[in-house]
């Protein structure tokens, strides 16, 4: 048993930080409300309903990014990005691709193999996903890990955005990474 | 210092351990693993017994006989010191000759007559025009029949 | 909905063709384990065309089985199978598409190559066809039914051992169906019976297998 | 001690410009030496007096299973040096070889098939020199796909470097197995310690032959390590000056 | 220097005995492989027996490969090995422990087990026992040569296939002599050879795998 | 080619901070100098002797703690860390164990499965080695990462004791985590 008694509603333009001492239970709290483990006891409800039975609505709207990369080595970063966006959304115009490399300044590797990059590199290119979404909740494990001071400032930028739009985060972290958006929760896991 | 002879140390025993597997090796050459057995191996009951196996010599000359249905036929096979019959039904390579080498599988009967399914011929490693074979064979046949064992190999 | 299936296997297909040398080698392992045997036993002509049948089978099939961790163990590591299981896209359509590009990169050359293995071992040539179609009709099933076990043991310690060992009961009738039409054909006797069992296989396992292979990820993802 | 510096060879840059020198010339050697043995073996040599013409395989068979092995050696060798001494050159000579000896190593096993049809009643038995020239092509495929799995091509090299001085055990055990074993397949014709046992045209088809296969294993062998300098070296300076490279 | 030693085999003897499921799933597909056989071919007892020598012996080599990734994988994926490999201690002593490890928990079991095979193909009792003989001197070669490829394969992808169609033709001499033991003893004959060249195997690679294996390890660690 | 023209000198009580951005060669250049790589050009000198060619002296002085844990997941907390001393120094008493555990407030989980902990408790698992460790040079690889406020602290006392003792430490981090040691060193990779 991590956690019990835990209740909170997210509304559109939410920030929700999720702390905790390591092994309280954060990582596993982000994969409960990405439908990938079962709550022991209680459940997560999307517009009223149980996402275990309208799974489908839900997954439109989400993205999970976990401490996984889910990159393949031996695909270039394009082919990773666009095979990641068909996976959620259809189809996607290179163009867009580009562009979201731009944004996390990885524009040179567009057709590098992914095997050949570095660990912070990678994460980025994760991250690009970012910019090709248009998912409305938005899970992040330790997203700020590995990256250089440059990348976190932009990752910053395009979550406050997102909220701005309306969209929902939740993410974790252990670094204190101040994003002034206007509704932030803290949810202190014990 | 130490770190030299524990060094010197392994290296006498991976040559002592070296020197112990040629000695094995050359022990079971001794008793050689084979891919056919010769006849006089075969007189001397150093064969498989119940399982197929392979002979190998040469065809003893004036030992073939056709059988009147075409296809069987009886042969001896030596290693110019003993003789082992051998009979097989089916169709023989075009090499196989008398005087030749071949190698044959099957298994002894009771009567101790090797019964072939399989014949195959060996031949040995000497390449010349047929004239050049001709003169040969006379200057053999002048001098001793010293015959060379086509089975084993030089 | 069928743009979703294309998608996996173009990107699966994909992976493959960028490291041909792996399918090479499973290629290789058929082949060296194939001669494996006639060094193993007594090697005498007769003998081996008896063989014939029941060794390629199970070198084939043993192939298959070394290739099945590939289907999904990567894609568990590296984070890529969860990014699926959360898409919205039916997942058994996904898993279908991983394992039709399992069977075309890993097993279908195989199939290709068996007549000439089918030769050394002095199949004749009706012998040879037959050998071929019914690998060509059952491996497909064994590719579906080694998704179920590669789905099972991912995570799972043990790897290709326990997957193997989960598997093989299950391959058990193709193998019989598959290795009897050869040993008919060679007997001079008729083929169809064993055929039409061997596509009754595949049938079924076309069927249960992609439901099975989805319900045996969303568990082992818990 | 001679006052050539041979590490001065050892560059992958000298060595491009000076193999290709070498290529064409060994080239036009293999394809005359070629043509000329054909020529003796399957039009002067004269019928044998067991196999008759079906003998005239050895023209290819013998000269292919040789290089097998020599090939392998060399490779072995190379392999070795490049782990030992750390020079990239060696390494890439053992990479260009592999492709060369696999070819002539299914060249003997394929010719030797074809041989054994007519002569001994047999396209293929498992006796030693057979069993152990196809493990000499499992060595091969084995090298070549290992090197193929490494992306980075140092790695690469040195690992592949394992197998083929591990595999070297194989090259004696081919050649001696005819007279540690019975087997199937006749002894040596040809050896240091006695005079050759064939006929004198024979044997000159046969050596003319090997001969050949020298000079195009080498040309060949030029060739790639060439291939493989360019697209190893292909961020250096002096590839990108090169003027084929420009054009 | 010992202590190293027994320190690296205690820790994977540790290792393997928290999940006994692995060595026995090895042990299960030796079994379920030896019993493929008799399945895909005719099962006359005859024709049994005369297959026995080879089909066991390969089934051993096969179940023996099946687990050799196990001997440094998962080491390679957690890191453990590059501590492994930046200690102060001679690296082939480690591996040798290693390899020893992997031979006493994933191979030795199934030798033991041989013998019930081998009675279920009809062996005599003779047979028997040169059959195990032949598996107790020939195996610990396996495990050793099958080291280097485990070494080599690491980090490359093809991972289990690559890695036996490195092995596989180093196992081929050890299977002719184990097998040929087991034929040799059936008909009758004296079977001293063979266990001297499987000997002498095993005591080249003795001296040169764990030095292969460093070097190896040492590479692809790069 | 990551860098070049690169060259500096450690003695007792220096720390070596690392920077750089995603792909820089922090990573790489660690694995130089723990001799797991070798560098195209130039050396690693150690008492004045390259580290390829006397490695058992150098090896018995250093820890490396790279980004992976190096823990077996079977086996116990106990049993990881005290393989992992045997490796280095041969024996160790069961207590100081305890003690290293105590250190990073692991205590309870001593005897538990490594496989059971969360990323963070992994990641302070392997950092109880700094506590048995009679290693004068520590080569970590973001040893930050993943660690909770409380356990980052703790950390940095280890480090600055070490240094303080006559100890080098070379360290890479994104994170802005000053260690009031009194020799730090910069080192930036372009
Ligand atoms: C697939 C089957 C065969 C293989 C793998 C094979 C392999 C080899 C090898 C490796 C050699 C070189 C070893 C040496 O020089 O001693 C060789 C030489 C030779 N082989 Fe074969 N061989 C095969 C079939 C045959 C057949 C059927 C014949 C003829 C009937 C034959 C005749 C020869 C001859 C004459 C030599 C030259 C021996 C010498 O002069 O040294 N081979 N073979
Ligand atoms: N396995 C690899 N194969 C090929 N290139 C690699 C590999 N790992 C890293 N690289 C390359 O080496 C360079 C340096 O990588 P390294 O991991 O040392 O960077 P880093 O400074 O640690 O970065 P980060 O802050 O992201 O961890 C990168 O540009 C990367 O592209
Ligand atoms: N695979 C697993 N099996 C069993 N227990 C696990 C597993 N992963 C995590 N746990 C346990 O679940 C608890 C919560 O883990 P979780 O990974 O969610 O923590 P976290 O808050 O993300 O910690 P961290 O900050 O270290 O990442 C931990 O106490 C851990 O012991
Ligand atoms: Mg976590
Ligand atoms: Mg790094």
């Amino acid at each position: 048993m991590l956690f019990t008694d835990l209740a909170f509603t997210l509304s559109p333009g939410d920030l929700l930080y999720v702390t905790g001492e390591n092994g309280a239970g954060k990582s596993s709290l982000l994969r409960i409300l990405a439908g990938l483990l079962t709550p022991e006891d209680g459940e997560v409800l999307w517009d009223g309903a149980d996402i275990r039975g309208h799974g489908v609505q839900y997954r439109q709207s989400l993205l999970f990014l976990s401490h996984l990369n889910g990159l393949k080595d031996d695909l270039s970063v394009a082919e990773n990005l666009s095979f990641a966006v068909r996976l959620t959304e259809g189809s996607v115009q290179p163009e867009r691709i580009a562009q979201a490399l731009n944004a996390v300044n990885l524009q040179p590797y567009l057709n590098e193999r992914v095997g050949g990059l570095s660990q912070g590199q990678r994460r980025r290119v994760t991250l690009a996903r970012l910019w090709l979404s248009r998912a409305r909740v938005w899970l992040l494990d330790e997203p700020f890990v590995a990256l250089d001071a440059a990348s976190v400032e932009i990752l910053k930028g395009r979550i406050l955005q997102h909220l701005q739009d309306g969209g929902m985060t939740v993410l974790t972290t252990h670094q204190e990474v101040a994003i002034p958006a206007e509704r932030v929760h803290r949810l202190k896991i014990a | 210092m130490k770190l030299r002879y524990k060094r010197l140390g392994l290296i006498l025993g991976a040559v002592a351990l070296v020197a112990v597997a040629i000695g094995l090796v050359l022990n079971a050459f001794q008793s050689n693993i084979v891919f056919f057995y010769t006849p006089t191996q075969i007189v001397n009951g150093e064969v498989p017994k119940e399982t197929s196996f392979r002979i190998g010599g040469m065809v003893l000359e004036g030992s073939l006989k056709r059988q009147d249905d075409g296809l069987t036929v009886q042969f001896a096979v030596t290693d110019t010191v003993n003789v082992v019959p051998v009979t097989y039904t089916g169709i023989l390579p075009d090499l196989f000759k008398e005087g030749k080498g071949v190698v044959a599988q099957g298994a002894l009967d009771s009567q101790g007559r090797f019964v072939a399914s399989n014949v195959l011929a060996k031949h040995d490693e000497n390449y010349m025009p047929p004239e050049a074979a001709e003169a040969l064979k006379r200057a053999k046949v002048t001098q001793s029949p010293a015959v060379q064992p086509d089975g084993s190999n030089s | 909905m069928m743009a979703i299936f294309f998608a996996v296997l173009q990107r699966d297909l994909r992976l493959a063709w960028r490291k041909p040398a792996e399918a090479a080698t499973g290629v290789m392992f058929f082949i060296i384990v194939a001669s494996l045997f006639p060094l193993a036993v007594n090697p005498d002509p007769v003998v081996l065309r008896g063989f014939a049948p029941g060794v390629l089978w199970v070198s084939v099939l043993l192939a298959c089985l070394l290739s099945l961790p590939r289907v999904f163990a990567l894609d568990y590591v590296d984070g890529a199978l969860e990014q699926i299981m959360i898409a919205p896209q039916p997942l058994s359509l996904i898993v279908l598409a991983k394992v039709a590009a399992h069977w075309l990169t890993a097993t279908l050359p195989i199939v290709l190559l068996s007549p000439l293995l089918g030769m050394l071992y002095g199949l004749d040539s009706h012998g040879l066809i037959v050998l071929a179609g019914s690998l060509l009709l059952g491996t497909p099933t064994l590719s579906l039914l080694g998704g179920i076990g590669a789905a099972l043991t991912l995570g799972a310690r043990g790897g290709g051992v326990l997957l193997s060992v989960l598997v093989l009961p299950l391959y058990i009738p193709v193998l019989i169906f598959g290795a009897g039409a050869v040993v008919a054909s060679q007997a001079g006797l008729g083929v169809q019976a064993h055929f039409s069992l061997l596509g009754a296989c595949f049938l079924l396992s076309f069927v249960l297998a992609p439901w099975a292979i989805a319900a045996a990820l969303k568990i082992v993802m818990e | 001690m001679t006052g050539i510096n041979w590490f001065k060879y050892a560059a992958p840059q000298t060595f491009f410009h000076l193999s290709g020198k070498w290529i064409p010339v060994l080239g036009w050697i293999a394809f005359f030496l070629a043509i000329a043995g054909l020529y003796i073996g399957f039009f002067i040599a004269p019928t044998d007096f067991q196999q008759g013409e079906a003998y005239r395989i050895i023209f290819i068979h013998v000269p292919a299973a040789w290089m097998s092995m020599v090939i392998y050696l060399a490779m072995a060798f190379w392999a070795a040096i490049g782990l030992v001494f750390n020079t990239r050159l060696s390494a890439m000579m053992a990479l260009a070889l592999a492709p060369t000896g696999a070819l002539f190593t299914a060249l003997a096993l394929i010719t030797g098939s074809f041989w054994g049809k007519p002569t001994w009643g047999t396209w293929w038995v498992w006796d030693a020199r057979l069993t152990s020239e196809l493990i000499l092509l499992f060595l091969y495929v084995g090298f070549i796909a290992l090197h193929a799995s490494i992306d980075n091509p140092q790695r690469a090299d040195r690992a592949a470097a394992i197998i083929a001085i591990v595999g070297a055990l194989n090259v004696p055990i081919i050649y001696f197995s005819v007279q540690w074993w019975n087997t199937l397949h006749q002894g040596a014709s040809i050896n240091v310690a006695s005079a050759p046992k064939m006929a004198v045209t024979m044997l000159i088809g046969m050596l003319v032959m090997t001969l050949a296969s020298w000079a195009y294993s080498v040309a060949v062998a030029l060739f790639r390590v060439r291939c493989i300098i360019l697209e190893r070296e292909r961020h250096a300076a002096w590839v990108n000056d090169l003027k084929e490279v420009k054009s």
